[in-house]
């Protein structure tokens, strides 16, 4: 974990709304494992005074990019950086994900910015994979290039059909998890909405299966000091068999057994 | 050439090297910013508030972000006190700066015993007593903005405490003067303020409270002009020291503190943002002091020019 | 096609053609925003406070900038009744909105005797009741924020006036409720809040405040969750109308005001800024509403969806 | 008075840290007389919450131009704006100044920016007259040749002595009041701190001419209702001969005679 003033190397516009931001981060990008994450200071807008979490999409030496969609106060303010900004970063947080077991096919499951948090996986993985990918439309299916570049195989499910089957990413993962994989064991990872994590949790569950969820919460301080992005987790040893554990510092990625999930999630 | 000024301050028995804290709740218990911050700068590390039993806090979303401020409703929880003892006190021991433990009950008797136990606890140089948590239900808010529960409760955690004790005052009531005086003739050996304002915001596209607690409190740069006002009233209402804090994002909002009557400053919600805000603070500080040859902070402490009553309102 | 949604407000007898006013001391007295704004679109002018003689206010520097917010110390100047009729109302009388004075005074009886020649004013539709101006020295704050004074210049000027009053609360009490109630008891017709917080600023250089008058009232987005919380508590302590300021830039800011229970709402420091901001609330209100399928404010008025007791605190 | 969202046109570096920005302002900028100024809104920095007053420094058809220095948080982000960025103006503003006497030599005393505030009124005056400039340094004497070229002649006073005479404006001007002037009346216009104008005032007074003074003062509003920008003016109606002027509506500019000063102005 470090503060780095860093430096923005470029910006550009990825499908859709979504955008690349390349930072040059020497102190915190040869750390970053898949799954962690970094807290970006922005040129602060009078309505947006903390940092703002963002998977790390990919590193290459020096450089560190980030994969986002302008929403809100910040990442609106972040598509104004422009080559040689100052950003700060705090990082590489979190605990990320483990690494596949060797004996399972991992199976990465991902829904809009979600994709950002799982491609650094992909790549450290020696043997290649499945990702399923899910959107509302066809801007919204990230990556496929990169992915298919490490040899992987990409299913694609968008709300409106525009791409791939019509429906929720859970249409092929449940096709492929029925029929494509005979005796095989699947190790699932999945960042994106809750819905979806659950979803994904649900069938690990039901399988017998381990799966990874990057869960998205807001954050204040990002090391696990304010108590704000907290996530109820199963904790035997406490009240009710529950906790709340830290996203920034337990999470973000949580194996599906140990989150509880409340209604409406 | 000018002398190093002296950058000390003193809560009582308790002496600091430096006038700047971390506010509690904003820092953990010390060894989350550790990578970060180099705590023997620390004028003091105040933890996160402790009771006597472990607690969970409120749902999320536990904050929200407002125009220069941030509403939270964290809803205190943590460790309990055996909790804090053996997880987190120990690797406190380690650090050379004096560790204030903020302390919070649902009774009066709970606060005496929290600050008993505390009081015979090594490691522990100082309590701050938070009477003035918006976010927690059952009757702790009261204490903070009536005087008699807030008399009751500091009697009570100092008949019960040698160490130095801190009064931590709430922000929400008419007249902080008559609060600061009280502490004082409790018994308490500084006062500290301010918490957080109560606050609060809606979502309105689903017309929901964006707090799971629906009520928060206000803290950052927003409230630090509330903060001002509110502390040099109460500094100069009392003669023990006062460590003021609300919404210091850089060295200038500390002295002002200073200036208006505080002896030492803690920085909150700017920790959040930039984790080495207190550094930053102190250098900006000893700078401030050379610079208008001034010899020690003391010197500072009070010394806002005017002709008006401190007490005037 | 959703029908229009009906955006009027009443408070007491008096009908506005929509519920977003400008603030006491933010607008002049009409003319001076005249050439900007449309004044036949505001709900209502809601003037500078008004006592019975001339006075000038404070000296400069009466505002200083914060981080979201402004503090101000004008300190009530103005033309004085007499004046305020003779040079201002000829002008209001022309124009087809309700014109609300704020009212102030020394004591009690001047409360209420400029509450009795208003009343019996022509042009002057409803009178507010300024108890808590934090820049007027001689007592005018105390006012606001003790229950027993308060009650006494709202019952003086109930039984002077019989046009709409309009208390308007301090947020600096711990129990706005209780405030709300009392006003509601004594016979007002509607609340209105918040008015400023009260806050301080130094120059660190010069060591001297940043206002004349060292202590000010800060308002804009810096204040506005404060104020959410505020009026969400007092609203739900009465059944009389709450009229909700605070912090308001936008039609989502005046919006919240509405959820947690205000009636109306007035801009004040944004007006400064961007004049016809209570043009673009008043749009951004009747577009939520048909977005939601709402046919009146009414209906959004007070439909915060919490498990939560309004008065838990 | 009207409100505009303007654009910028260009915004460029003049002497020392001095600046100019160009805006597109066809509502506002035919109708700004001499001494008038416009409310600034500017790209909403947390800190910076208010507009800003500035002199129209010149108007060229739809064109107005801001002469300025950063020197706090609204001016620093002033310095951001690049062509094209979208400017709230509020104006024009202010009473503005008198048109010199057609039997009077007019005399324009200016310090820093001040120069802003009177060129306009020199290309209005169809005769030449004198303008003095004061500074701490060379590089705070601005706008030296635009008012040769209109014809008019230039005294300088620098503080450091860099450039014209070493000492405080009044050095040239008290020159000039006491030689150059024969029979010939001065009828003074003068821009800049309040000791500057203060002194300025004081010469008027004693030699029986007219000082025409345009104050700086914070602003809220800028139209007079928010009461901000008060001062002490002498009214013989009022109690002790005093009243409060709202510089943005009664002034900017003030005959010497009408001001009351405090001390240490
Ligand atoms: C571990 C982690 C990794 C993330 N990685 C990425 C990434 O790779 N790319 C990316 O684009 N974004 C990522 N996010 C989300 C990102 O941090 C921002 O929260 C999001 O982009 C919106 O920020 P904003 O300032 O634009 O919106 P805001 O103005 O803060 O909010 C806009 C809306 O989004 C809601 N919101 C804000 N933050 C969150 C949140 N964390 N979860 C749910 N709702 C929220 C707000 O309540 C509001 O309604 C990540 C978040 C976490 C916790
Ligand atoms: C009628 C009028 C015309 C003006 N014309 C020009 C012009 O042509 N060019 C130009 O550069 N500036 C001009 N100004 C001043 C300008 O409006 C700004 O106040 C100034 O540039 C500083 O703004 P800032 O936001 O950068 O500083 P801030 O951050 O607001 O303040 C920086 C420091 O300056 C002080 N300050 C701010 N405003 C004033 C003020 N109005 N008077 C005295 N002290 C102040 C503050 O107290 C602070 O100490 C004019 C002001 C007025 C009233
Ligand atoms: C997330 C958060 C948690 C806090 N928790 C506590 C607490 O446990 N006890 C307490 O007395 N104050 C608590 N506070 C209040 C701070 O100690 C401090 O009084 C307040 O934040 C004002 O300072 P600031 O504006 O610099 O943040 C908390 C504040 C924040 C932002
Ligand atoms: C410059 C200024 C002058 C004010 N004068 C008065 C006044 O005369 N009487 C009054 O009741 N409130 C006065 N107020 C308070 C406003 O009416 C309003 O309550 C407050 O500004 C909060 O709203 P805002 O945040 O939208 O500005 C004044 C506020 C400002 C900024
Ligand atoms: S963001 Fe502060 S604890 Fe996780
Ligand atoms: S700036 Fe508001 S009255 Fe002059």
């Amino acid at each position: 974990m470090r503060l780095e003033n860093s430096t923005v190397i470029e910006q550009f516009a990825d499908q859709g709304d979504y955008r690349r931001l390349v930072l040059h981060a020497p102190a915190i990008a040869p750390e970053v494992r898949p799954g962690q994450f970094v807290h970006m200071r922005l040129p602060a807008p009078a309505d947006a005074i903390l940092r703002r979490p963002f998977s790390v999409f990919r590193t290459h030496a020096d450089m560190l990019e980030i994969l986002y969609k302008p929403l809100g106060r910040g990442t609106r303010a972040m598509q104004r950086l422009s080559r040689g900004d100052a950003v700060g970063l705090l990082g590489p947080l979190g605990n990320g994900f483990p690494m596949p077991s060797p004996v399972t096919v991992p199976a990465l499951v991902a829904g809009g910015y979600g994709m950002a948090a799982l491609y650094l996986l992909a790549r450290a993985v020696r043997r290649a994979g499945i990702v399923f990918v899910g959107g509302a439309t066809a801007s919204d299916i990230l990556c496929v290039p990169e992915f298919k570049a490490l040899g992987w195989e990409v299913r694609i499910a968008t709300e409106d059909g525009s791409l791939g089957v019509r429906g929720l990413v859970t249409a092929p993962l449940d096709a492929w998890l029925a029929a494509d994989l005979g005796d095989r064991r699947p190790e699932l990872f999945a960042c994106g909405p809750n819905p979806m994590l659950r979803a994904v949790g649900d069938r690990a569950i039901a399988g017998g299966w381990r799966a990874w969820l990057s869960v998205d919460r807001s954050m204040g301080c990002g090391v696990g000091a304010c108590l704000t992005c907290v996530q109820k987790v199963r904790d035997p040893a406490a009240p009710d068999g529950w906790t709340w554990a830290r996203v920034c510092r337990e999470g973000p990625v949580f194996e599906c057994r140990d989150i509880v999930w409340e209604d409406g999630e | 050439m000018t002398p190093t000024p002296d950058l000390s301050a003193r809560i009582g028995s308790l002496s600091l090297r430096n006038p700047v804290m971390v506010a509690s709740g904003t820092f953990g218990y010390g060894p989350e910013y550790a990578e970060l911050v180099d705590l023997e700068r620390l004028g003091a590390i105040v933890v996160k508030g402790i009771c006597l039993e472990p607690t969970r806090g409120n749902p999320p979303p536990r904050t929200v972000e407002t125009p220069s401020g941030l509403i939270n409703a964290i809803g205190l929880p943590g460790p309990g006190l055996e909790g804090f003892v053996r997880e987190y006190l120990p690797f406190l021991r380690s650090v050379p700066t004096p560790v204030i433990v903020n302390i919070w009950g649902r009774t009066v008797e709970e606060y005496g015993e929290v600050a008993a136990r505390l009081d015979a606890t090594d490691g522990v140089h100082a309590l701050e007593i938070n009477v003035s948590c918006p976010n927690i239900r059952e009757g702790s808010h009261a204490f903070g903005v009536r005087l008699d529960s807030f008399r009751r409760v500091v009697e009570t955690v100092r008949a019960r405490a040698s160490k130095p004790i801190i009064p931590k005052l709430a922000p929400n009531v008419s007249d902080i003067a008559a609060f600061a005086r009280a502490a004082e003739e409790c018994g308490a050996d500084a006062i500290s303020l301010i918490n957080s304002v109560p606050a609060m915001a809606v979502d309105i596209e689903t017309r929901r409270p964006k707090l799971a607690n629906v009520i928060g409190g206000l803290t950052g740069p927003a409230i630090h002009p509330i903060a001002v006002k509110l502390v040099w009233e109460a500094a100069g209402a009392v003669r023990i020291p006062t460590i003021a804090m609300g919404g210091i994002v850089s060295p200038a909002d500390a002295i002002e503190f200073l200036i208006v009557g505080a002896a030492a400053v803690a920085v909150g919600t700017a920790t959040f943002v930039e984790p080495r805000t207190a550094h930053a603070v102190v250098d900006g500080i000893r700078e401030y002091l050379v610079r208008h040859g001034l010899r020690s902070v003391a010197e500072l402490t009070g010394s806002l020019r005017t002709g008006r009553d401190p007490c005037g309102g």
